[in-house]
């Protein structure tokens, strides 16, 4: 079984690897003027105002909130599905039990209006 | 082709006796034979794009009436190796006050999240880069190197589109993964295994007639994952300047690019995969390479539809795209789950299996589309209670001559 | 030494150096990135230890969604973690000291645990191939998650818990703008 | 072959460096962070004791990815806090938070 995961950490380095050469490739050919208009940060022309940092809504949260619960929610499901042969038919409604539970939270959300972007 | 498979055992022959020349141990051998795998893989990925970009500029030029790159070699092939060219002599700008390290590995980190989908795809019913009984899985989870590397973009480029690009794009491609997570598992479910090509090997019948409405919304949800029109807000260029790789130029632009186009294919090459009967098809299994011809037959299919999609709808609003993933898809995927769930098991080894699952899928949607029909009609009145909106009233004459 | 514990070394130097600097590091962000990074270390030792459908879950749940969320969480609230603050407070001592306490007892009580130095048998199931071992293991904790007498219960509390914090996490953190 | 002693090591080392970070950390996001050190080290642990002492269960996975879901849990709840006494108080800085004096 390890040995398909050898087959994996390897692609993570030869995946990283790929992309990296280009970039380095270029760094040694490129020309290099830097000057500090052309560094400087583009936001449409004007003149950058402040820092970087915004005031950001609380909304980006609450999707990756949601988001969070159903993923961990579906984590669970995945063994459940791969055993189906195994399970009995009580098994699966548990299942959907599990399911309707995870449903009810987006039903809250919903009715709370957490989901709205405005 | 017998030549084909007797080629392949000739080369694997060919490496073997070289390795055993060397005289390394044994487990260097395999390292080293993975190693090739995985380096043919790798380059098979990445000289694809090259391709991809040609394809699409091509495709994309006809839906708008034009001829697209035809000058640099017949009928533009060698586009994609100017560009390239272009972009590797090109200056590379690094915003002051820039986090380096973040800003340089960004790109590459993007890349990486989505070549390496491709190491559990299998071409055929021999040829795949590896087997692991958690393939489904694992390509959701190597999605989630792409949302970080989002994130570091944006971040480490200390602009304040930028950031608030990669924001937009993060809660897009997070609250667009609560479908998909929820649609692979429809065909986990229906082929009893995380296995990529145990999937494909499950399919005698296409899951996309067991399961039609789970392959639909894997495809809406895979478009939204990728980020192109009508789900394109992660750039957005009239809103928020390009999102959130406003301040890359030259080659680490070229690498999200890369990590783009690769994705568009990608994703039309799962839903071949996972709903379409991937290499299956009449004779695949005596013969890998028919199986290799049908998957890219059914992936071009799909990606076809992919360019289709990004040439003829418009981008979409983000509340709009936000509530019609959590408001419709969300919801119908947890219902589809459930009652794909429960046939599939009062259903078990009967005849009956295919037309039940099918008929239960049309009578959702039968049943969604009344729904909306009847939440739209309500809108619609609230609509009419409004006092009437002013007329355009023409400004007066002098300010138009001034 | 065998291959393997070169890459264990290696992954084991990489989670404690990043995690080290998750807890050190000023700029918030760093820290989270570097988060991720430890994390990933760790899917790496639950690959090692045969747990591959954990460390793909690891790498999903935690890189996919947690670290998102703290680093959301950050930007929500970073005007002041982008200060140039003192990293610890003043107890950062007493904390150093009680690390290190707690690590060697530790490895103290653990070292005298008679199977302290064990190493693993092969991995198997009766009548199931080797190639096979994975999935037969996935579909074994598919089955004792909906078992009544194995975890059903945990099962669907845990689904209950979460339900739980999800609606307390709208409760607490969202609020109608105006 | 690696022993088990290894892997436990290995989690007491970053169960550690976890609660120096918890202790010591000023924002409350880095305690979170801390915390999630620890739970990753105790998972560490119980993934290690299921491969080496009791491989023909399944009880320590079971255990561990319930694990997983009180960490998202813990997660969820602990950063919707810190980001609601940001709103209230315009801090993040856990000794500063200290409205609740008895």
């Amino acid at each position: 079984m390890l040995d398909n995961w050898l087959f994996i950490g390897l692609f993570v380095l030869i995946a990283a690897v790929f992309p990296a050469t280009p970039i380095l490739i270029n760094y040694f050919i490129i020309p290099r003027k830097p000057n500090s208009i052309k560094q400087d940060t583009y936001e449409c022309g004007v003149e950058t105002v402040g820092e970087t940092w915004v005031q950001f809504k609380v909304q980006y949260y609450i999707y990756a909130l949601v988001f969070l619960i159903f993923d961990v929610e579906t984590i669970f499901l995945y063994p459940w599905a791969v055993a189906f042969d195994q399970l009995a038919f009580f098994a699966v409604v548990e299942g959907v039990i599990f399911i309707l539970i995870l449903g009810a939270g987006l039903v809250y959300a919903w009715r709370k209006g957490a989901l709205e972007w405005s | 082709m017998e030549i084909w498979d007797q080629l392949g055992e000739w080369l694997a022959n060919l490496i073997k006796t070289i390795l055993g020349a060397l005289n390394l141990p044994l487990d260097w051998n395999i390292v080293v034979l993975k190693l090739i795998g995985v380096v043919t893989v790798a380059t098979f990925g990445l000289l694809l794009v090259i391709l991809l970009t040609w394809i699409e500029r091509k495709v994309a030029a006809r839906f708008q009436d034009r001829f697209g790159p035809n000058r640099a070699g017949p009928f533009g092939l060698l586009q994609a190796i100017a560009d390239m060219i272009k972009l590797i002599t090109k200056e590379d700008i690094t915003p002051s006050g820039a986090d380096k390290i973040a800003f340089n590995i960004a790109p590459i980190l993007g890349v990486v999240s989505v070549l390496l989908i491709w190491a559990v795809i299998p071409f055929s019913s021999v040829w795949f880069g590896t087997e692991i009984n958690v393939g489904v899985l694992y390509i959701a989870a190597v999605g989630s190197f792409g949302v970080i590397s989002i994130l570091m973009a944006g971040w480490s480029s200390n602009n304040k589109y930028a950031l608030l690009g990669a924001f937009r794009s993060v809660a897009q491609l997070v609250s667009y993964e609560v479908p998909l997570f929820l649609t692979l598992l429809v065909p986990v479910l229906l082929g009893r295994t995380m296995g990529v090509n145990g999937i494909v090997k499950a399919q005698d019948t296409w899951f996309v007639i067991l399961a039609p409405l789970p392959a639909l919304i894997f495809f809406i949800s895979s478009l939204a994952e990728i980020g192109r029109t009508p789900f394109d807000l992660l750039e957005a260029e009239s809103e928020i300047v390009a999102g959130f790789h406003i301040e890359y130029s030259g080659m680490k632009y070229a690498m999200f690019m890369a990590g783009e186009f690769l994705h568009a294919f990608t994703i039309a090459v799962l839903t071949a995969i996972l709903f379409f009967g991937g290499w299956q098809g009449p004779g695949a299994a005596e013969f890998p390479l028919l199986g290799l011809i049908y998957l890219f037959a059914k992936s071009f299919v799909f990606y076809f539809l992919v360019i289709w999609i990004r040439t003829t709808l418009p981008r979409v609003r983000i509340d709009h795209m936000l509530a019609f993933n959590w408001k419709f898809l969300t919801p119908l995927s947890l219902v589809l789950l459930m009652v794909t769930a429960l046939l599939e098991k009062a259903f078990e080894a009967d005849a009956l299996r295919i037309p039940v699952l099918f008929g239960a899928n049309l009578l959702v949607l039968i049943i969604t589309v009344q729904i909306l029909r009847i939440v739209s009609k309500r809108q619609q009145r609230e609509l009419k209670t409004f006092e009437p909106r002013p007329v355009a009233v023409p400004p007066p004459a002098e300010e138009v001559s001034a | 030494m065998t291959a393997l514990q070169v890459i264990f070394l290696a992954t084991a130097a990489m989670i404690l150096f990043s995690a080290w600097m998750v807890v050190t590091r000023r700029n918030l962000v760093h820290a989270a990135l570097y988060l991720v990074l430890t994390l990933f270390g760790v899917a790496v030792l639950f690959v090692l230890l045969e747990a591959t459908f954990l460390a793909v879950v690891q790498v999903l749940i935690y890189i996919g969604a947690i670290a998102i969320l703290m680093i959301f969480a950050i930007m929500l609230t970073r005007r002041v973690a982008s200060d140039d603050t003192v990293v610890a407070n003043h107890n950062a001592g007493w904390a150093a000291m009680l690390a290190v306490l707690v690590f060697s007892s530790l490895v103290i009580i653990m070292g005298a645990w008679s199977q302290f130095t064990t190493f693993a048998s092969p991995l198997t199931r009766p009548g199931v191939p080797s190639n096979e071992l994975g999935q037969e293991i996935v579909a074994e904790l598919g089955q004792s998650l909906v078992d009544p007498d194995a975890y059903v219960i945990p099962f669907e509390v845990a689904s209950v818990l979460l339900l739980a914090a999800l609606i307390g996490a709208i409760v607490v953190a969202w609020q109608k703008d105006k | 072959m690696i022993p088990l002693s290894w892997y436990l090591i290995l989690a007491a080392g970053l169960f550690s460096v976890g609660l120096y970070g918890v202790l010591s950390r000023k924002n409350a996001v880095g305690i979170l962070m801390g915390i999630e050190l620890m739970l990753n080290a105790a998972n560490i642990n119980l993934v290690a004791f299921w491969r080496y002492v009791d491989s023909d269960s399944i009880a320590g996975q079971a255990f561990a990815i319930i694990v997983f879901a009180v960490a998202a849990a813990e997660v969820a709840v602990g950063l919707a806090l810190v980001i609601s006494v940001y709103r209230l108080r315009k801090t993040v800085a856990a000794d500063e938070i200290d409205m609740l004096k008895w």
